[in-house]
């Protein structure tokens, strides 16, 4: 079979509509400009389907040489694409669910004055995001990596006007930075030991490998190298502190980059890696730890907000946490699992969150919702599937690849099994709490006369732009995309059932597996397995339970609980205070030391004083030997004949000698 | 014998040309005797057999640019020069440099073992061989030579041309 | 029979007198003529070599120093006039506006 | 340096040198007496072309008048004008006559002629280059004037001398290309062999001189160069009397204006002898009659051509008006010189095409 020869096409499509609407999209109307977003990321889309309906595993993978780019002696890079298993998931993932919310964004950004701008950038963001799934080969996916940096940071700080939306985007760049930086160091250590960044290659290479028992080494260092940079991309411990912040963006741009794909970008690295991690135990171990904790920790955080997209965030967080303990500890398939179905049902929670804002006007502070069900039936019906998605309750897609990373979780260590737990217990908490919050009771919002008055973002009428007297409905350019999400999170569970979807996956991750078998063939009994299934489930119904207790029969004990437990409440609801800890920790102490000592001692102590001083050197010995040229011809002659005695002098002396 | 009183008597002009040259005040005795000195020197020319040489030293040297000369100096009548005080370098240095120079060069040359006696005569200058030489081998330079003398020609033209206000009036002059 | 390095003492002192009258000459046409001075010293050391080696081309190359002699006579003729017409003067000393 | 025939070698230096200094003597005696009677010859011809009788009373016809001329300059006063520049006031005359007179040195006359056991060509020296020799001393000629014109510091002298000094350097240029023709024609520099390579005849009567084969123009060109090159009607501006008194020898007097005086008459000898050589065959011509007759044969031809020379000057001074001074640059410049360079580039291509 050759899965469509074109596979190349699918990056450079969105790549065609960003340019056309980036070049020409400010003075051609917004009828045109959706057109070409539109059509160029459906191109896209069926494009991916065409090769997803060619594809059969039996050839995979598959490779397609674009371009040579770097030659230099025996190591070279090519511009080649690479189709496998686990890249058509993601490459089905990203089209969907992006196309999905380009429709959404017509709809919600359509009043908006850089509506040509948003749509550029967001193809441009589909560009580089396929050119990372699809690369074959370190370079190409850090080209992507860094482009989808790139895009994240122009929608983030989309509405730049706005300082702090401007400082959000600066802070995702920077501390991405930190992350491309292990990243980096991981390749240079690749071309140093292996002479190349060609996944076969590197693959093939590392495959011989016996796995580092010893716990450092030099694939412990690549794999915790890499771990890093998905750290960074992927909002892990350390590193998360970005993505709260990016829902400055536009809701569609949180929904698309910063729950369903980008952030996704580090698991599908490190599984994309998974031959190199499970030589290198220690790293995973690192990669399950810090995603289990940064599950937790999110989920906490998660509790205590009250801003509905920054909930929303806190869960991408955990749920990403999730997925990293899921390739921690091997079963990356589940991990991938869980990637997708989240892709689904995340990016529905956005995007109906979106629809909630938008239709009371641009609130996102929950104390001033509730009640909406009555106002935004679909809305309300959508979210409440993701939200049962989300929380784990079957048969809902949630459910399958959560109990599926759990249960691997529990055959690496029931530590992991059981802050998963717990998590998983939380998170059905603060989702449920936020349904309760949003849609439940009676409406608190005060009846906004004019929404406009609301500061820019997210706040405006659509379409027939009248004020929002009261909450309303989305028109259906918003609607449909949640209604397809919400079909996706019911049903895209059923891919898993009966580990069809690891089967699928298994070639990519054949090393993987026998790790899973060996860490798993000791407890394969079903009793167990059911008996976990049942304890997760019934953690999600509890924190059901819970937030309906507190949300919705007694409103005003999370008040009281909150004075009672003050400290930890506080701590909670301003994130443990983590950004203040890093600025003391590391922005301050740049700032300084850049300000004190590179700016005042080495830039104008040293390099401008270097310039400056030879400057009046020269001019000061030129005051003196400008008397030299007196302008009397006679006197040059005299120098030139005293020279040229010099020299006869110098050259009789070589001669005589 | 013969051969060397030759050469010492013109050899012995060329030089006092020379210092005349220096040592006179007037531009026009400067001029003959650099003519002298010219003339001299055709004379070695022909003690060395380089007989078109010599001719050519004459015609060219002797009768074309030291006429120019002459003509320039009577053209803008100039007179005894000013001992002005131009500039101490010339003096304090490049003088004792040249001498230095000068004697350094005399020195070496004349305390070589390695110099053979050249026989009155020794290389016959024939036009023939000589236009052979310079229309075979030295074509090209010849010709770049006889570009470089038509831009000098132009230029001069253009230089020693009066500047156009002044032209009107003083046409007749011819 | 005369040695060469007499011809070439004799170059010598044409070529050095030339220096010297530029240096110590006030007058822009003796200067000039001291140049062809240094000029003849060359053409006599061209010529004495050639006969030394039995080689044509010096004296085929004293044609080219005439013509670029007479190029350069030409042009500077032409020049000295110039300034003689502009600054009313042949003297050295004072055309020395080109300076500091 | 002058280098002999293999025949003079045969001879000793002694004899040599004798022979050389019996060769000048009668040369330059010879050329001062037709200086001298040149001089008569100009009145003479001017007096008829003007309907005069011209100098008649010293000697029969006036013969003698030459005489009488060259005692009253020797006996005139000598007379100095202060503000002149002494020592080139001076030295110009000289100057000019002793070029004017050296010129000769190198002219052939004739052919081989032996006198008992000593045998000599008709020529103080045979020099191989002996047309360059000429040209050389005729351009040192120049000198006199200019430095004549500029020592007597009056500005009629001066004008005289720049004018001079101009056009001879400007005419010298295309009197010189002119020759260069002759030159390829002959292959040689040397007088004699250019005069030998014009010996015979074609179809039996044309002498094939140069100015019959091919050198017409080139001929026409060198007259007109040499009337310029020695300041003669139509040329003669420097001594242009109705604009500047009388040029550059207007400050002289007695013997040093007979210089002068006998240098332009030397010049024209010269310039004739040289013209003889190179266009009208030098000394060929029919030969007949006892030996000894034959043996001055070719001189009698080479001085009838001379004289043909000459008398032409008298004519065409006596019948032509003065150029003005820039016609007379224009028609050196724009006409003769491209001329010459055209005559010396079809005479090049023919030789080069009958090679």
């Amino acid at each position: 079979m050759t899965p469509n020869p074109y596979l190349w096409l699918v990056p450079l499509l969105p790549l065609a509509g960003a340019a056309i609407n980036g070049f020409f999209g400010r003075r051609s109307s917004r009828k045109a400009i959706t057109a070409v977003a539109l059509v160029f990321c459906g191109l896209a889309f069926l494009l991916a389907v065409v090769i997803a309906a060619r594809f059969s595993s039996a050839s995979a993978p598959y490779y397609f040489n674009l371009a040579h780019w770097l030659r230099s002696g025996s190591f070279q890079v090519d511009f080649s694409f690479y189709l496998d298993q686990l890249s058509l998931v993601m490459l089905l993932v990203v089209t969907g669910v992006g196309f999905l919310i380009h429709i959404y964004s017509v709809g919600y950004m359509w009043d908006d004055d850089g509506y040509y701008r948003f749509m550029s950038y967001m193809n441009l963001f589909m560009f580089f995001m396929l050119t990372l799934v699809l690369a074959k080969n370190y370079l190409v996916m850090f080209i992507g990596w860094e482009g989808v940096g790139l895009a994240s940071y122009l929608l983030i700080g989309y509405w730049f006007t706005k300082d702090s939306a401007a400082s959000a985007g600066k802070k995702a760049f920077i501390v991405n930075r930190i992350g491309d930086f292990g990243f980096l160091i991981a390749l240079f250590l690749m071309i140093k030991h292996f002479g190349s960044l060609d996944f076969t290659h590197v693959f093939a290479a590392v495959r011989p490998l016996s796995p580092e028992t010893a716990g450092t080494g030099l694939l412990t260092a690549i794999g915790l190298l890499l771990m890093v940079g998905a750290a960074g991309k992927s909002a892990q411990i350390p590193l998360y502190v970005w993505l709260p912040d990016a829902m400055e963006g536009p809701t569609p741009v949180s929904a698309l980059i910063h729950a369903a794909t980008m952030v996704t970008a580090g698991v599908y690295m490190v599984a994309r890696s998974s031959v190199i991690f499970e030589r290198a135990p220690t790293a995973m171990m690192a990669v399950a730890i810090i995603g289990t904790l940064t599950a937790l920790f999110a989920a906490t955080i998660g509790i205590a907000q009250t801003d509905i997209k920054k909930v929303l965030a806190y869960s991408t967080i955990s749920q990403l946490g999730y997925m990293f303990m899921a390739c921690g500890v091997g079963a990356f398939s589940a991990g991938i699992f869980h990637l997708m179905t989240h892709a689904f049902f995340k990016g529905l929670l956005f995007l109906a969150a979106g629809s909630v804002i938008h239709g009371i006007g641009g609130e996102q502070d929950m104390r001033k919702m509730g009640g909406l069900r009555l106002y935004m039936p679909w809305t309300f019906a959508t979210m409440g599937i993701a939200t049962l998605a989300i929380a784990g309750i079957p048969p809902f897609a949630g459910f399958w690849s959560k109990d599926e990373i759990l249960w691997k979780a529990f055959n690496a260590s029931w530590v992991y099994w059981l802050i998963g737990v717990i998590t998983a217990f939380i998170t059905s908490f603060y989702m449920f709490r936020l349904m309760y919050m949003t849609f439940g009771g009676e409406y608190r919002g005060a009846v906004v006369q004019q929404a406009h008055g609301h500061d820019g973002h997210d706040a405006h009428g659509h379409g027939q732009g009248h004020g929002h007297g009261e909450p309303h409905e989305s028109p259906w350019v918003m609607l449909g995309p949640l209604v397809i999400l919400a079909v996706l999170s019911v049903v895209g569970g059923f891919v898993g059932y009966g580990n069809r979807f690891e089967h699928f996956l298994a070639p990519v991750f054949q090393g993987a597996m026998e790790v899973a078998q060996e860490t798993s063939h000791e407890a394969v009994d079903h009793t167990l397995e059911y008996l976990l299934m049942g304890v997760s489930i019934s953690v999600a119904v509890l924190g059901w339970l819970l937030a309906y207790l507190l949300y919705s029969r007694h409103p005003q004990l999370p008040a009281r609980i909150a004075a009672k437990l003050d400290g930890l409440y506080q701590a909670v609801a301003h994130k443990y205070y983590i950004d203040e800890l890093y600025d003391a920790l590391f922005v301050k102490p740049l700032i300084e030391g850049s300000t004190t000592i590179l700016w005042h001692d080495i830039d104008q102590g040293v390099i401008d004083a270097a310039v400056n001083d030879s400057a009046d050197a020269a001019r000061h010995v030129s005051d003196n030997v400008r008397h030299m040229q007196s302008g009397n011809l006679r006197s040059y002659a005299g120098w030139v004949a005293a020279g040229g005695a010099v020299v006869i002098a110098y050259m009789i002396w070589m001669g005589v000698r | 014998m013969f051969h060397l009183i030759l050469f010492l008597f013109f050899g012995a002009i060329c030089v006092a040309g020379a210092v005349n040259l220096l040592v006179q005040s007037h531009p026009i005795n400067s001029a003959l005797s650099l003519i002298a000195v010219m003339a001299s020197l055709a004379a070695e020319y022909l003690l060395l057999g380089a007989e078109f040489v010599a001719a050519v030293q004459v015609i060219v040297y002797a009768g074309a640019i030291m006429v120019l000369f002459v003509i320039t100096i009577m053209l803008l009548n100039a007179g005894k020069e000013e001992r002005t005080k131009g500039s101490r370098v010339a003096i304090q240095i490049g003088v004792p440099g040249v001498l230095i120079g000068g004697v350094l060069v005399a020195w070496t040359l004349l305390h070589r073992s390695d110099m053979q006696s050249i026989p009155i005569g020794a290389l016959r200058g024939d036009p023939r061989a000589i236009a052979r030489l310079l229309f075979h081998q030295f074509l090209l330079p010849f010709e770049v030579t006889s570009v470089l003398i038509l831009i000098a020609i132009m230029g001069a033209v253009v230089l020693a041309s009066p500047p156009a206000v002044a032209r009107g009036p003083r046409k007749d002059e011819g | 029979m005369v040695p060469l390095s007499y011809y070439l003492v004799l170059s010598g002192i044409l070529f050095a007198c030339g220096v010297l009258g530029f240096l110590i000459k006030r007058n822009i046409i003796t200067i000039f003529m001291s140049i062809e001075l240094m000029l003849n010293g060359v053409n006599l050391s061209f010529v004495a070599f050639a006969a030394h080696w039995h080689a044509l081309s010096g004296q085929v190359f004293v044609f080219f120093v005439m013509v670029v002699a007479a190029a350069e006579a030409a042009v500077g003729l032409a020049i000295i006039i110039a300034v003689y017409r502009t600054r009313e003067t042949l003297n050295v000393d004072r055309v020395n506006l080109l300076k500091l | 340096m002058p280098h002999q025939n293999t025949k003079d070698i045969s001879l000793s230096i002694t004899t040599f040198i004798i022979i050389s200094i019996i060769k000048s003597l009668a040369v330059v005696s010879v050329l001062l007496t037709a200086v001298a009677y040149s001089v008569w010859l100009e009145r003479k011809v001017s007096a008829r072309i003007q309907n005069r009788w011209g100098p008649t009373r010293v000697g029969p016809f006036g013969l003698l008048q030459p005489l009488a001329d060259g005692a009253k300059f020797i006996f005139k006063e000598d007379l100095t004008q202060p503000h002149v520049y002494k020592p080139l006031y001076i030295a110009a005359p000289i100057i000019a006559l002793v070029f004017a007179i050296t010129s000769i040195s190198v002219i052939p006359f004739g052919n081989w002629v032996t006198v008992g056991p000593w045998g000599t060509y008709l020529q103080i020296t045979d020099v191989n280059i002996g047309l360059l020799v000429v040209l050389g001393i005729t351009s040192m000629g120049v000198y006199g004037i200019a430095l004549a014109g500029w020592s007597s510091n009056n500005k009629y002298s001066l004008l005289g001398g720049l004018r001079a000094s101009a056009q001879m350097v400007s005419y010298e240029v295309s009197l010189g290309l002119s020759l260069v023709g002759v030159l390829i024609m002959a292959g040689s520099l040397s007088l004699r062999d250019i005069v030998d390579a014009q010996g015979g005849v074609f179809w039996g009567f044309i002498p094939r001189w140069n100015i019959f084969h091919g050198q017409t123009i080139a001929f026409f060109i060198y007259l007109i160069s040499a009337y310029a090159e020695t300041n003669r009607t139509p040329f003669d501006l420097p001594e242009a009397e109705s604009e500047l008194v009388a040029g550059y020898h207007t400050e002289y007097s007695a013997m040093k204006f007979a210089m002068f005086f006998m240098a332009e008459y030397a010049n024209m000898v010269t310039v004739a002898c040289l013209a003889t050589l190179l266009f009208l065959g030098g000394w060929h011509g029919p030969i007949f009659g006892p030996p000894i007759l034959q043996a001055l044969m070719p001189v009698f031809w080479f001085c009838l051509k001379v004289f043909f020379f000459i008398f032409l000057y008298v004519w065409v001074r006596w019948t032509l008006p003065r150029f003005r001074y820039d016609q007379l640059m224009a028609f050196g410049w724009k006409v003769l010189l491209p001329l010459a360079v055209a005559n010396v580039l079809v005479t090049a291509l023919i030789v080069a095409w009958r090679a």
